[in-house]
């Protein structure tokens, strides 16, 4: 186990001290202590039930720890609101897609920059005059390979197409941490790829967390990974450190089937 | 010699139980099924019709009409739930609601076809009429009736459910529905059966309240908004809630009237409102 | 829906805006009763106030998915208050459409922190409740309601000072008319402004909502005094062609209609409440005219045909035909 | 499209337009009443006696034919009511207004019956004020001051109670029949120790009797609408242990009516009750109306269907009177002081407020023959409402 100073929470863009939650006697989430440094490509891994979504919603305020501390940036968050965490740059996506079915692409991420942009109680004004929110939310599309279906209705895009749409969401929200519940879940072998194409690609300032179950993926992509068992922290270090724990090996590469 | 008061409340006690025997199933095929049913009462009036016309124009004596009218009730509730019902469970709220608001319709225009708009007259056996003297406060002997039938239906409810096979599916389903069928339990047949049980209570209760609140066309929505409270107040699903609700509002109706008359039917809005607010799902509700 | 010229993302949405010839055809049909139907015209009238109520519920239950049993209590608040401003204060219509409005809107403002923290189930049962209390209240204030014997005492001036309310209905008719067609221009506008996609939003995902940094509840608590001020304006139009108001204007039974109007017409589209209001009147107009007393039945299998075959609606229903015969 | 549309309109518009050919030869009465909702049943009966008064005088009056136009309220709507007047008016151009269940929809017509200048007979709708509302309506039904007041007055004299409770439903009808009783009662030497005014939906009556019962009154006089509550109040004296052989129970006639006592059974022996009509009445005319009506209708008549039989008759000696003329001042004058004898006794129009003028019985509950009846056993005559100036 690399030791870290939890002392010096300021430097980070996330950290948590002491996380817990629990429904009756099924413990999800046990003292849990993370740092996401700025700009960090962090992967979350662990077995099917370890309590990698669940630290997510905790994270994110949808769901509200029994004890401990979450900080944004050293600014304690925890008893914000999930929309007041994403005004102040803590995004997240879904592992099961969760859109406007009947909204289009342009209207959803439109939808999302004008909530970041403070437009969105203005019912007097035709949103069409907000010229540099719509253009910002097409700009998003495009660079998410969106802009050719921007106008189609969300429920009739190809399920990849979604996977992106997701992540646009939460792009338009101009996010500093973005947290990705398995991006490519449900995403045959060779779209996955093009989504974590786009996840490399975006901004180094951004600082991001991503559960993902591909091995191949996690080492491509990560610079870190945390390793996460029956709701505790099992381990974390470099994917070459991970590689090579055999506990790790024993608790999830061994049994990685589960899918 | 008890004061009067107690007189008053156990009136209201037993109006609290006419309002549980009405609304108890509503509440149990509500947190079975999460179905809105404003039909609801359209069963009861159904039961309560069954007995007007059995004791009126055939001379059955009243007590024998009685599981008459839970089975025509419950019958028909299962007529209607395989043809209509069956496939909104997994509609919205608003479809529920407006599905079965049509059948309530429906149901007064069709009652006002063959019974006409006229108020049923319903005579009682002897032995139900008058009151017996208490230490000084009259108890009338239907009420008193009233209140030994809840509270038969009430253990009835709490055994089948807590101790029998089919307690053990219908709660089961209510957990978690697929788990259910993939321990082999037909739901389908469980929610239908349910959904029978429930409306024949319904019925039952109609034929209950004949005497205490009368019979015509309207019965459908008359009683609903009340029932409604019971239900919301006491929580989805919960026998326990469904009787403390109706309990709190028979008592806080008639305790209301007796002792501030000017707040008159106000009373038992601010209940649900209050209780509502405080707990949003119902006194005993789990969601 | 392809288009073939590709427009600027900003140039589609304004496009979405535009006045469809459907739609300018159907406020041209509004003027016919004047011409075709001048025996009709108190009945046009009613439609016209019952349609706004519509439109105020849409905006609520279409756009924002707030289910609501207890709306005529906003209609109730602008029928007695626009009553009680002529009765007590003056005459003159438009003065009383804003007293109403900005009642109905308070009230609204008030209790839409107490609906905001519902959702499904229990907000039907919240808003019922409501609905119920403001029901017992204005029966209860007899000496300012008049009670169940109806409100008494109302007097509206001609509008403009020119037009008296006459027998007929053409006043009627065209005052409510004329607001119905300022405040349908408003709430499109409103539908098609930022705050109108937000409220889609909330429609289509309210879980996701907060994901995207939206406040869901501030959205719903504006939205629902938005339809409380349109509610009170409707109640004050009703007031103001019958000079009349009673504990109707304020009950269960109209928070129902409204509710069946608006879904047999098609919720979340505009227009639906529209149409369905039209429906909704002329059927009861039509049907109390044979059988007076069995007329809620048709109103039933109705109900019961659109939940089963139009899940959407007429207009839904329409719209979906017309795609389908586009296709082809 | 937009040339089919026109086309549709216009031949919708020319199946509405009102048939001009025939209006010569007839006259056309709109009924407005509440046939659907809580008050049906009103409404069915005082349409059974137009009904019947019809089939046995002949649809044709002074050489005219009648026709009747029905238009449901669904409720107290005074709005609906209104736009109803009005179309039936504008639309159906009728010559005559009535039926009127409730009191909200007879004052939401009465301004449209002043503006069009009709005769509108109120047949039902019980509130002393609507005649004041326009000139042109006449009252054939009763006002609850005209039997308050002479329940009052009895009870006071002859009943010799000297201490009464009221309890009356809290709307137009019930605050106007408390009005009258206490200051007749009081005029007459009583004292009121106490009065409460109940909500008018209201399933449970019990809190409100023991209120009564704690102030040990000689006697209580209630007023409810007709329908469930009847019974139910009376059901609910008998058990919260009010006896009406030792408390004198005074009440209007809807609190005893056929129903009511039927539902109620033993309990209600004894009950007093002012009131103006009942099937069991030993008038001139009442056993053959009878007859006819349960010949007709399977069922007894109430002074819901005397109202629409005396309102009709009212309307064929108008019109006779005026020849076949059909505007509301002829009608108005014509109904003016207009006397017959109906089958609650004789009865007339009083020509100064336009308003009924009737015999008020005093009825007590008796079981003759097994049958549990309304037995009348005082009167007092030409009765007037007490409330006009």
């Amino acid at each position: 186990m690399s030791a870290i100073d939890t002392s010096a929470s300021a430097g980070f863009a996330l950290s948590t001290r002491g996380l817990s939650r629990s429904f009756g006697s099924l413990v999800v989430a046990r003292d849990i202590e993370l740092n996401l440094p700025v700009g960090a490509r962090y992967a979350l891994i662990g077995p099917n039930g370890a309590g990698k979504t669940t630290l997510i919603n905790l994270m994110t305020g949808m769901l509200a720890p029994n004890a401990g501390q979450i900080m944004l940036g050293g600014q304690d968050i925890t008893d914000l609101s999930p929309q007041a965490r994403v005004k102040l740059g803590l995004a997240r996506t879904f592992q099961i897609n969760s859109l406007f079915a009947h909204l289009n692409p342009l209207e959803a991420v439109t939808l999302a920059v004008c909530e970041r942009r403070g437009i969105s109680p203005r019912f007097w004004q035709n949103i069409a005059v907000n010229k540099d929110a719509i253009e910002e939310a097409y700009d998003i599309l495009v660079r998410l390979k969106l802009g050719d279906c921007a106008y189609q209705p969300t429920r009739e895009l190809p399920y990849g197409r979604q996977r992106l749409l997701e992540i646009a969401l939460a792009l338009a929200t101009k996010p500093k941490v973005l947290l990705l519940d398995e991006p490519a879940a449900g995403v045959p072998q060779e779209e996955s790829g093009d989504i974590f194409e786009v996840v490399a690609s975006l901004s180094n300032d951004l600082t991001l967390l991503f559960i993902e179950h591909d091995m191949h993926v996690v080492f491509r992509f990560a610079t870190h990974i945390i390793v996460l068992v029956g709701g505790a922290v099992f381990t974390e270090g470099s994917p070459a450190e991970i590689a090579a724990d055999p506990g790790v090996r024993e608790v999830y590469l061994g049994k990685r089937h589960h899918g | 010699m008890l004061p009067p008061i107690f007189g008053v409340l156990f009136d209201g006690i037993a109006y609290g139980m006419l309002l549980f025997v009405l609304s108890v199933g509503l509440s149990v095929t509500l947190g079975l099924m999460n179905f809105v049913n404003l039909a609801h009462c359209a069963f009861a009036m159904l039961g309560g019709y069954v007995t007007v016309t059995l004791v009126n124009i055939f001379g059955w004596p009243f007590l024998a009409t009685l599981p008459i009218s839970f089975i025509a009730a419950a019958v028909t509730s299962v007529v209607l739930e395989r043809l209509l019902y069956r496939r909104l469970y997994r509609a919205s709220d608003l479809d529920q609601v407006l599905l079965t608001i049509g059948l309530a319709f429906i149901s007064v225009s069709v009652a006002a076809y063959i019974f006409g708009t006229i108020q049923q007259p319903i005579a009682t056996p002897a032995a139900l009429r008058g009151s017996i003297d208490f230490f000084g406060i009259g108890l009338g002997k239907y009420r008193l009736f009233l209140i030994a039938v809840a509270l038969l239906v009430t253990l009835a409810m709490v055994i089948g459910l807590e101790y029998t096979r089919f307690g053990a599916q219908v709660r089961a389903s209510v957990d978690n529905q697929r788990m259910a069928r993939g321990l082999g339990i037909d739901v389908d047949w469980t929610f239908a059966s349910t959904f029978a049980l429930g409306s024949g209570l319904a019925g039952l209760g109609g034929s209950l309240a004949i005497e205490i609140v009368g019979l015509d066309p309207n019965f459908s929505f008359t009683y609903l908004v009340y029932v409604l409270i019971v239900v919301s107040v006491g929580g989805l699903g919960s026998i326990a809630g469904s009787f403390a609700a109706a309990m709190l509002i028979g008592i806080s109706d008639i305790a209301g009237k007796y002792y501030v008359p000017e707040l008159g039917a106000f009373l038992i809005y601010l209940v649900m409102v209050v209780v509502l607010m405080w707990k949003p799902a119902g006194l005993f509700g789990k969601r | 829906m392809a288009n073939p010229t590709p427009l600027t993302p900003q140039g589609y949405l304004l496009a979405r805006t535009d006045w469809h010839p459907l739609e300018i055809m159907f406020w041209l049909a509004t003027l016919l009763p004047f011409l075709v139907f001048p025996n009709y015209l108190s009945l046009a009238s009613q439609i016209a106030i019952t349609a706004l109520f519509a439109l105020s519920l849409d905006i609520i239950l279409g756009y924002a998915g707030v289910v609501s049993l207890g709306h005529a209590a906003f209609f109730g608040i602008g029928a007695y208050s626009a009553g009680l401003f002529s009765k007590f204060v003056w005459g003159e219509p438009f003065s009383g459409l804003l007293v109403a409005a900005t009642l109905a809107g308070l009230f609204g403002y008030a209790t839409s922190f107490i609906i905001s923290r519902f959702r499904h189930l229990p907000l039907i049962m919240i808003t019922l409740g409501l609905g119920l209390l403001a029901h017992e209240v204005a029966n209860s204030a007899h000496w300012l309601t008049g009670g169940s014997d109806g409100f008494q005492g109302a007097r509206t001036d001609p509008v403009f000072g020119l037009f008296r309310f006459d027998l007929y209905g053409k006043t009627a008719y065209a005052y409510s008319l004329g607001v119905l067609f300022i405040v349908f221009l408003c709430a499109r506008r409103l539908i098609h402004s930022p705050f109108g996609l937000a409220l889609r939003g909330i429609r289509e995902n309210f879980n996701r909502m907060p994901a995207i940094g939206a406040d869901s509840r501030a959205h719903i608590r504006k939205a629902y005094t938005i339809a409380a001020v349109i509610a009170g304006i409707c109640g004050a139009l009703l007031t103001q062609t019958t000079n009349s108001a009673s504990l109707e204007s304020i009950s269960f039974q109209r928070s129902a209609d409204v509710l069946v109007m608006l879904v047999l017409g098609g919720a979340g589209r505009l227009y639906g409440g529209l149409i369905g209001a039209a429906i909704f009147m002329i059927a009861r107009d039509q049907f109390s005219g044979i059988a007076p007393q069995f007329w809620y039945f048709w109103i039933g299998v109705l109900l019961v045909a659109v939940v089963m075959f139009l899940p959407n609606g007429i207009l839904g229903g329409l719209s979906a035909i017309v795609a389908r015969w586009r296709r082809k | 499209m937009k040339r089919s549309i026109i086309a549709a309109a216009a031949l919708l518009a020319a199946a509405a337009l009102p048939n001009a050919a025939g209006a010569q030869g007839t006259v056309k009465i709109g009924v407005i009443s509440a046939y659907s909702g809580q008050f049906a049943d009103t409404a069915a009966q005082i349409d059974n006696g137009i009904k019947l008064y019809m089939k046995q005088h002949g649809d044709t009056v002074a050489g005219k034919k009648i026709e009747i136009i029905r238009k449901d309220t669904g409720g107290p709507n005074p709005d609906v009511a209104k736009r109803l007047a009005q179309e039936l008016v504008v639309r159906d151009n009728v010559d005559i207004l009535a039926g009127f269940t409730l009191t909200p929809e007879a004052l939401g017509a009465a301004s449209v019956a002043t503006e069009a200048k009709k005769l509108m007979v109120d047949m039902n709708a019980a509130t002393s004020i609507i005649t004041e509302r326009s000139p042109y309506i006449v009252r054939v039904s009763l006002t609850l001051p005209q039997i308050g007041e002479t329940a009052g007055t009895w009870m006071a004299t002859k009943g010799g109670a000297k201490k009464a409770y009221t309890m009356v439903s809290d709307f137009g009808p019930g605050i106007d029949a408390e009005g009258a009783f206490q200051r007749a009662f009081k005029a007459a030497g009583g004292e009121i120790i106490g009065s409460v005014r109940m909500p008018i939906a209201n399933p449970d009556f019990s809190a409100f009797i023991q209120r009564a019962k704690d102030l040990n009154p000689e006697s209580i006089f209630v007023f409810v609408p007709g329908g469930a509550q009847p019974a139910a109040i009376g059901k609910a004296f008998a058990e919260r242990g009010l006896d009406p052989a030792k408390v004198k129970i005074m009440s209007t006639g809807e609190a005893v009516d056929e129903q009511a006592i039927k539902a109620m059974g033993d309990v209600s022996l004894g009950r007093l009750s002012a009131w103006h009509y009942d099937y069991n009445l030993k008038t001139k005319n009442n056993a053959a109306f009878v007859k006819a009506f349960n010949d007709e209708f399977k069922r007894n008549p109430d002074f819901f269907a005397v109202g629409g039989y005396d309102g009709m008759h009212l309307i064929y000696e108008a019109l006779k009177k005026t020849g076949g003329k059909t505007d509301g001042d002829s009608l108005v004058a014509a109904a003016k002081g207009m006397k017959w004898e109906s089958p609650r006794g004789p009865i007339s129009i009083d020509p100064a407020t336009r308003d009924i003028i009737q015999t008020v019985y005093i009825r007590r509950v008796e079981k003759v023959g097994g049958a549990i009846v309304n037995v009348d056993f005082d009167k007092v005559e030409n009765v007037k409402d007490p409330t006009h100036k």
